[in-house]
């Protein structure tokens, strides 16, 4: 029995007990243990994956209709692993205390929670590609089933997300199926030795079909529409671990098929006709736009977990981004911006649903001033919104600056550009989203609103600690980052415990941090002890043109936070992709109908006579009878 | 060519025309009339006209019937084969006969009606809410708001 | 018109159907057809079943299986007619015995078609005709004094035992053969003289099966569609 | 023979043109049992005397009983009480 | 090895001759012929269950009725496919036993007919004698179509007996061509003559008439406008029937006639064309069903298009993957049927389902997404053995088919998964909520559940027994030389 097998029979029993007894109010602890056991675990398996050719086997193999299932975990399963374990206990802290005695259906939560972790390792871990589709299929029906939890609104996402995932699915299976066609094998070796004897149009085929499959996980754009909602009308913890690990599994699956099998190289050599791009640019370009649009589409949110995920969307497009640029520098970036990414967005996620929790709403016009009544939530809230825009000190601005950099190094301005453009979008909304909910004035309704409980804010305190210990110790998360980069057949980036050492440039993050802080600290000295400044204005203590204002009145501005940007979008915003949706679901519908309405015709030999003489003069056209 | 082959095409065009004009006109009054009767009746036709050309496939000029009086063979024989078939399709032919009439009976007593089209448009609309209904009502179909249910609903 | 667009549409396939069906049955030349099976049967059939009738003999004996399929469908159609007309209402022209002329020919009629029907089924195998065309006749033969005297409802009982009974015959003299190790449906009896009344083996036992059978069923089906199927 | 067969077909094709278009129900099943007795000569002529025989006996006889008896039952057949005649 | 085993005429003529006696028995009281009636239908699968242990190994059971050798005389011919499908047609008979109707006992003779017609169907070797009892299986499945004793039912039946009868009507003109071209019926003396004398148009014609004669049965685009309406209109149980196993049959039968008598490309271009478009029809026209029952015919004739799709490539495994497709759905649909046949009306009252009857929302969900295709279901093996072939096969019309059906999958989710999410919402606005399930009207589908979650832990045996099954039904030779030694 492998360190493999272990980890999944753990996950499997752990699954099968929590949906059998996960209404018991020790559920949430003994998931903290679980997934802690199994981090351990993953983290016991990095001795043979670190030199990136080794991998851990299943002795699970079962040969199904010919066609023997493997699972081996390698260090790109292994990166992705940690963070799905590690995102699971947080999770499951999250859940434990009083999160966990107020929720209706526990069972369900940890039930599902435990599920997903068991399908994501289950694919992470697949040896072949049709082990590789079967966890596909797994993972998405596992987060389908998170997502339905709330029955109405929540259920409409997951059916739409459903939708999405299958036809993704469809067509990476459709893809499996042609490469199976070809080269008549499922293993990972052999697609990889019969590559650079496809045909062009093959790899094309092969391209469109797996990246389509793998997008939709990701959320690219055009398949995007359903992530936010998807994601948003989750409970907590379950939201937090969607948001973070979920549509890494696409990432994953871009990496392993299109970067580590087909080869991004392989990708570059296929050139578009008529315009000079080729297979890789495209998709960096698809990276860009989701980069952007998404980013812009958030600015527009009134829900604070809207906002979140749909910023999600966006960053998922800097991961693809720096992966897609392939050199040792971006690889390294896109990986580790995957790392940041997950403690930052969980700790939002966290920070949201504890505010939701306290308040009853995510609905940013409706809350406002909380940081006296949650300042904890506010901390955790504040660094994961620094760290999502990408500044320092926090860990988003380290990959974000790998991806400029490496963006700047392989010569590629546009890109560039379009990426400043995503991070100033994202800096724009996370204001608003600590403004409307944290600052300014606080409701009336809001007065005796108390601090989350700790069993809530630890976790996200602790993930927001994380953001910025490996922002001010990037060389912590680039050790983890080097065994899947390892895995990748990527060289390796050199870097330290304070950032990277490149001979275009070097960034060291303990250095930043350290003139930040003690800039900081200077301003704080000259504000509040030269300056004098030693007295809080009370929250409530305001006038406006001279009037004092009483909490009774609603000055604070949060309605349509950017009316001119608002102007702007505005118009992109129920834009075209949303239209074709729309308009594929008519199409089918009219089709529907129309195939309905056939079958309910009065004279239906009619049909039958039709069929015969066509299929008659058909059968006669080769030579007549 | 001699004449008795003439002959023998020249009843074979008139045979082969005769069946594809009853399977013609029967298909024509399975699709175009909507009274059941008329349908049923076409379905006659076309199954005669099916007969008639398979016991012509079985025809052979200047041969006997398959019946050997006297207990002799004398000379060829027609092919006894397709006429055992054609036996059997034609009592096949009256028991489904049979049925179709007794459903014809059952539809007009409980539709009311004859014609193929409302007859499918009660049924829809009977199916369209609940399934087994009280089987004395003749006539029934006229509830309206379960046809309403088969239209489009978005 | 929406009725005249598909009598149109119709006919254009139909011309169209025929066209194709026509140059379909030319390739069969007519009276050339190769019919090995016909033949060889043709040629067999005599010294094989001791039937003059070869179509008997296919039916009987070739094709037995078949005819057991045959007699099966119309007993299927007769159930199932007579579960569809079970729950309707009575026929409308019930009830007014018929005029003089038909009682009295239906009751001069009645033995006539009976001895005629049997003497087509026993001779089945030496002569044209056999179980079907004389279980008709018989079927007549019961119906005609129903249509005479509507009051005087056919015995359904009777036909039902008939029905059932020369089924099950059937069958069992095919299963017969299942007991001494051949394949069902293998003729009995040896093939006797040919020509003579009692010849062909077992052929003339399953003929008057079927007559019997096929016979009762038509006559039971006449019933039911003709508004006596209430009871049965 | 070969002139029976053509005066059978063309009265078989003429008694199905009844059957499909001709007004009155009753007429078409009258024209029915005529195609049925049309194709029994036929039969005969193909030399398939079992076949004729059952073609007239069950094709004609029986099913256009059990086709009278159905309209009548139906209410189609011009004497029944309640029947608005054999117009569709 | 073939063994003359001549009891193999067993499961045609014991149903036959019980519902013979059935009425005499039932003229005393009902339920001793009921009693009879499941009796005979036990009997027929212990019948069926000692074929199975005589041709399980591969051999196959030739009887010559009659003792008249073929081609002259009538065979039938047992192999794993003939008794596999004997095996569904008895098991699904005995699971959906028709409860008892107004019309006293004359469902249950109805069903024996089907029993006996039915394995007659599967077991034949002659043209015409498969005519015959494919006529014996239809007209038992119009009366039982119309034996809900409703006014839809009888207008559905007779709507569908007219289609079926002209389908019927051409399928006979179909033999009649192969006769006349071909001068015998006997299916293996027919293989060794096609390709002399039945191939180019004339053949292709009349596998046309035969497909579209047979297919009005096995639910083939274009004669499938019956389905949606007997399906609604028919008891459940008959419904399960027709849908689960009937439909199969003439699957097999068709697959028997390409095999054996109509393999040439343009046979299976036909059969590749009306399969895709019933796959297209079904799944869209479910797409708008407005309830259960309908989406759930529907989707069954885009199940039986997908055994269409893959009889038509050209290779064994082709057949194995129709095969499996037919068994799958002979196993799932009947019990979707069962649940489509309680909560009736439109879908959208579906809401609180799953709180009344949770066992049925679950079989649904389970059932469902074995019929997507979703691992580890069976389902998914039986698509994946389909869909390789298809992507496999040479003719890259076949890949195209493979995207069509993958393309299908996605809409067949979007309206089964859009049912069972419903189950599991409060009812809309002031609805009632649909109404408990008994759990011995659910039985049916709890077992058919249970069978498959069981079969998913034999996926490996059952694949390899079906292309051991295929290989043996792929291969024409094999019938050839078991029905007339010597022929080849």
């Amino acid at each position: 029995m492998s360190l493999l097998d272990l980890l999944l029979l753990l996950s499997l029993l752990t699954t099968l007990y929590l949906y059998a007894f996960g209404n018991h109010r020790n559920a949430g602890h003994l998931g903290m243990v679980v997934y802690a056991v199994a981090t351990g675990l993953v983290i016991a398996m990095a001795g043979p994956l670190a030199d990136g050719t080794g991998a851990v086997g299943s002795t699970f193999a079962p040969v199904m209709l010919g066609h023997v299932l493997s699972w081996s975990m390698d260090g790109l399963g292994w990166f992705f692993a940690l963070l799905t374990t590690g995102a699971a206990f947080f999770a499951s802290w999250y859940m434990s205390g009083e999160w966990n005695a107020e929720q209706p259906n526990k069972r369900i939560q940890h039930g599902t929670l435990a599920l997903n972790v068991f399908c994501m390792l289950l694919l992470l871990s697949s040896g072949d590609l049709l082990s590789l589709f079967i966890g596909w299929e797994f993972v998405s029906w596992a987060a389908f089933l998170m997502m339905t939890q709330l029955g109405s609104h929540a259920a409409r996402a997951a059916f739409r997300y459903m939708l999405y995932a299958l036809a993704g699915a469809m067509a990476v299976f459709a893809a499996i199926l042609i490469v199976k066609a070809q080269i008549g094998s499922f293993a990972f070796a052999d697609l990889r030795a019969a590559v650079p004897a496809l045909s062009d149009g093959l790899k094309w085929l092969l391209f469109g079909l797996f990246g389509l499959g793998f997008g939709v996980k990701m959320a690219i754009v055009p398949f995007h529409l359903w992530q936010a909602p998807a994601y948003s009308f989750t409970p907590g913890a379950s939201s937090a671990f969607l948001n973070a690990v979920s549509a890494r599994m696409g990432l994953f699956a871009i990496l392993l098929v299109l970067g580590k099998l087909i080869g991004f190289a392989t990708l570059s050599d296929l050139a578009l006709p008529l315009i000079p791009m080729d297979a890789k640019t495209l998709l960096m370009w698809v990276a860009a736009i989701t980069m952007v649009v998404p980013t812009f589409i958030a600015l527009m949110q009134t829900d604070a977990r809207m906002l979140l995920t749909w910023h999600g969307i966006g960053q998922g497009g800097y991961m693809l981004l720096g992966v897609l640029v392939a050199t040792p520098l971006g690889t390294a970036a896109g990986l580790m911006h995957v790392l940041n990414y997950a403690s930052y967005q969980m700790a939002l996620v966290l920070a949201v649903f504890a505010v939701i929790h306290r308040t009853g709403t995510a609905d940013l016009d409706e809350l406002g001033g909380l940081i006296k009544r949650m300042p904890f939530t506010y901390l955790a809230l504040l660094m994961g919104i620094i760290g999502l825009a990408g500044l320092p000190p926090m860990n988003g601005f380290v990959s974000k600056w790998m991806i400029y950099k490496s963006l700047l190094d392989t010569q590629q301005p546009l890109l560039l550009i379009a990426a400043f453009v995503g991070t100033l979008g994202t800096i724009l909304s996370v204001y608003k989203l600590i403004h409307n909910i944290f600052l300014g004035q606080l409701r009336a309704e809001h007065q005796k609103v108390g601090e989350a409980p700790g069993s809530m804010l630890a976790p996200m305190l602790i993930l927001a600690g994380i953001g910025f210990a490996t922002g001010f110790f990037p060389g912590l998360a680039l050790g983890v980052v080097d065994v899947a980069q390892a895995a990748l057949g990527v060289e390796l980036l050199p870097h330290g415990l304070g950032g990277v050492y490149l001979a275009t440039g070097s960034l060291n993050m303990i250095w930043v941090v350290g003139i930040m802080i003690g800039a900081i600290g200077f301003g704080a000295f000259v504000f509040y002890v030269i300056g004098n400044r030693r007295y809080g204005v009370h929250q409530f203590d305001n006038y406006a043109g001279g009037h004092f204002l009483s909490a009774d009145i609603r000055y604070h501005f949060s309605h349509e936070f950017y009316p001119g940007l608002a102007r702007l979008i505005g118009p992109w915003y129920r834009g075209s992709v949303v239209n074709m949706e729309n308009g594929l679901m008519i199409g089918l519908k009219t089709a529907g109908d129309l195939w309905h309405g056939a079958f309910r015709i009065a004279y239906t030999p009619f049909y039958l006579l039709v069929a015969l003489a066509i299929g008659l003069w058909w059968a006669g056209l080769d030579g007549g009878f | 060519m001699t004449d008795a082959m003439l002959l023998a095409e020249a009843l074979g065009d008139v045979l082969y025309t005769g069946a594809i004009g009853l399977i013609l006109l029967g298909l024509y009054a399975m699709v175009v009339p909507r009274h059941l009767v008329r349908i049923v009746l076409g379905l006659l036709l076309v199954q005669s006209g099916v007969n008639l050309f398979l016991v012509a496939v079985g025809y052979r000029p200047e041969a006997a019937a398959p019946i050997l009086l006297g207990g002799q063979a004398i000379g060829p024989v027609v092919d006894p084969l397709p006429q055992a078939l054609v036996l059997t399709a034609i009592v096949i032919g009256v028991g489904v006969l049979a049925l179709a009439l007794a459903l014809v009976v059952r539809v007009k007593d409980v539709h009311g009606t004859l014609d193929s089209r409302e007859v499918a448009e009660r049924m829809a609309a009977e199916t369209g809410d609940s399934r087994l209904m009280p089987e004395t009502a003749p006539g029934r179909g006229a509830a309206v708001p379960a046809r309403e249910m088969l239209e489009d609903r978005s | 018109m929406k009725g005249y667009g598909r009598a149109v549409a119709a006919t254009i396939f139909l011309i169209g159907l025929g066209t194709l069906l026509a140059a379909l049955f030319a390739a069969l030349p007519f009276g050339q057809a190769p019919m090995q099976v016909g033949q060889a049967t043709a040629v067999v059939a005599l010294p094989e079943t001791g039937a003059t009738n070869i179509v008997s003999a296919i039916l009987l004996a070739y094709r037995g299986l078949d005819t057991l399929g045959e007699v099966t469908i119309l007993f299927v159609a007769a159930t199932a007619a007579g579960m569809v007309l079970s729950g309707a209402g009575r026929g409308e022209a019930q009830g007014a015995p018929a005029g003089f002329i038909l009682r009295v020919a239906s009751g001069l009629l009645f033995p006539f078609l009976l001895a005629l029907g049997a003497f087509i089924v026993v001779h089945g195998h030496l002569t044209p005709g056999g179980g079907f065309q004389g279980g008709a006749i018989l079927a007549a033969a019961f119906f005609i004094p129903l249509l005479a005297n509507p009051a005087s409802p056919l015995n359904h009982t009777v036909a039902m035992v008939i029905e059932g009974v020369s089924g099950a015959a059937f069958i069992a003299i095919g299963a017969a053969a299942l007991f001494g190790g051949e394949a069902f449906l293998t003729p009995l009896f040896g093939t006797g003289t040919p020509g003579e009344l009692f010849s062909a083996g077992s052929l003339p036992l399953l003929y008057l099966a079927v007559g019997l059978k096929v016979g009762s069923e038509l006559a039971g089906l006449m019933a039911r569609v003709a508004g006596e199927g209430g009871r049965a | 023979m070969i002139e029976l067969a053509l005066i059978s077909v063309l009265v078989m094709i003429g008694a199905a043109l009844a059957v499909v278009f001709v007004r009155g129900l009753m007429a078409a099943v009258a024209a029915a049992a005529v195609v049925s007795l049309a194709l029994s000569v036929l039969f005969a002529v193909l030399r398939a005397p079992d076949v004729a025989l059952a073609e007239a006996a069950v094709g004609a006889g029986l099913s256009g009983v059990l086709l009278a008896l159905t309209l009548r039952r139906v209410g189609l057949w011009p004497g029944s009480p309640s029947g608005d005649g054999d117009r569709e | 090895m073939i063994g003359t085993a001549h009891q193999i005429v067993l499961p045609v003529v014991l149903p036959l001759l019980a519902a013979f006696l059935l009425p005499l028995v039932g003229r005393l009281h009902v339920w001793p012929a009921r009693l009879l009636g499941q009796i005979v239908g036990v009997l027929h699968l212990a019948v069926v269950a000692y074929l199975w242990t005589l041709v399980g190994g591969g051999e196959t059971i030739v009887s010559a009725l009659g003792g008249f050798a073929p081609p002259l005389g009538i065979v039938l011919y047992a192999d794993r496919l003939s008794v596999l499908f004997l095996l569904v047609l008895s098991v699904g008979i005995l699971l959906f036993w028709p409860r008892r109707e107004h019309g006293g006992t004359r469902a249950d003779t109805l069903t024996l007919l089907l029993l006996g017609g039915g394995s007659g169907l599967v077991l034949s070797g002659d043209l015409f004698n498969i005519f015959v009892f494919y006529e014996i299986v239809a007209v038992a499945s119009y009366g039982l179509a119309a034996s809900g004793g409703n006014a839809a039912g009888f207008g559905a039946a007779l709507r569908y007996l007219l289609l079926s009868a002209l389908g019927s009507a051409l399928a006979l003109l179909g033999i009649a061509l192969v006769y006349g071209a071909a001068g015998t019926l006997n299916l293996a003396d027919l293989s060794v003559l096609a390709p002399e004398r039945l191939s180019g148009p004339m053949g292709l014609a009349a596998f046309l008439l035969l497909v579209l004669g047979f297919g009005v049965k096995a639910e083939l685009f274009p004669v499938n406008t019956w389905v949606p309406e007997v399906y609604t209109a028919a008891p459940t149980r008959v419904t399960a029937i027709l849908a689960g196993v009937v439909s199969k049959l003439s699957m097999v039968v068709i697959l028997r006639l390409l095999v054996l008598i109509f393999a040439d490309p343009g046979a299976q271009t036909l059969l590749l064309v009306l399969g895709l478009a019933g796959v297209i029809a079904g799944e869209l026209a479910a797409f708008r069903a407005p309830d259960l029952n309908r989406t759930f015919a529907f989707s069954s004739i885009a199940q039986l298009g997908l055994v269409a799709v893959a009889f038509s490539i050209p290779d064994d495994l082709g057949i194995a993957a129709g095969i499996a497709v037919a068994v799958h759905h002979a196993v799932v649909k009947p019990g979707l049927f069962v649940i489509a046949g309680h909560w009736t009306g439109p879908i959208e009252r579906l809401g609180g389902a799953a709180r009344v009857s949770r066992p049925a929302a679950i079989a649904f969900v389970l059932l469902s997404l074995s019929i997507i295709g979703i691992p580890p279901f069976p389902g998914f093996w039986v698509k994946l053995l389909l869909l390789g072939e298809a992507f496999a096969a040479v003719d890259p019309v076949y890949a195209l088919a493979g995207a069509v059906i993958l393309a299908a999958t996605v809409v067949e989710a979007a309206y089964l998964f859009r049912a069972a999410a419903l189950m599991w919402e409060p009812p809309e606005g002031d609805n009632r909520p649909p109404a408990a399930f008994p759990l011995a009207r659910l039985a049916p589908t709890l077992v058919l559940t249970l069978l498959i979650l069981l079969a998913m832990g034999a996926v490996s045996p059952l694949g390899e027994a079906l292309e051991a099954m295929a290989a043996e039904v792929g291969d024409a030779a094999i019938y050839v030389g078991n029905v007339l030694p010597g022929r080849i």
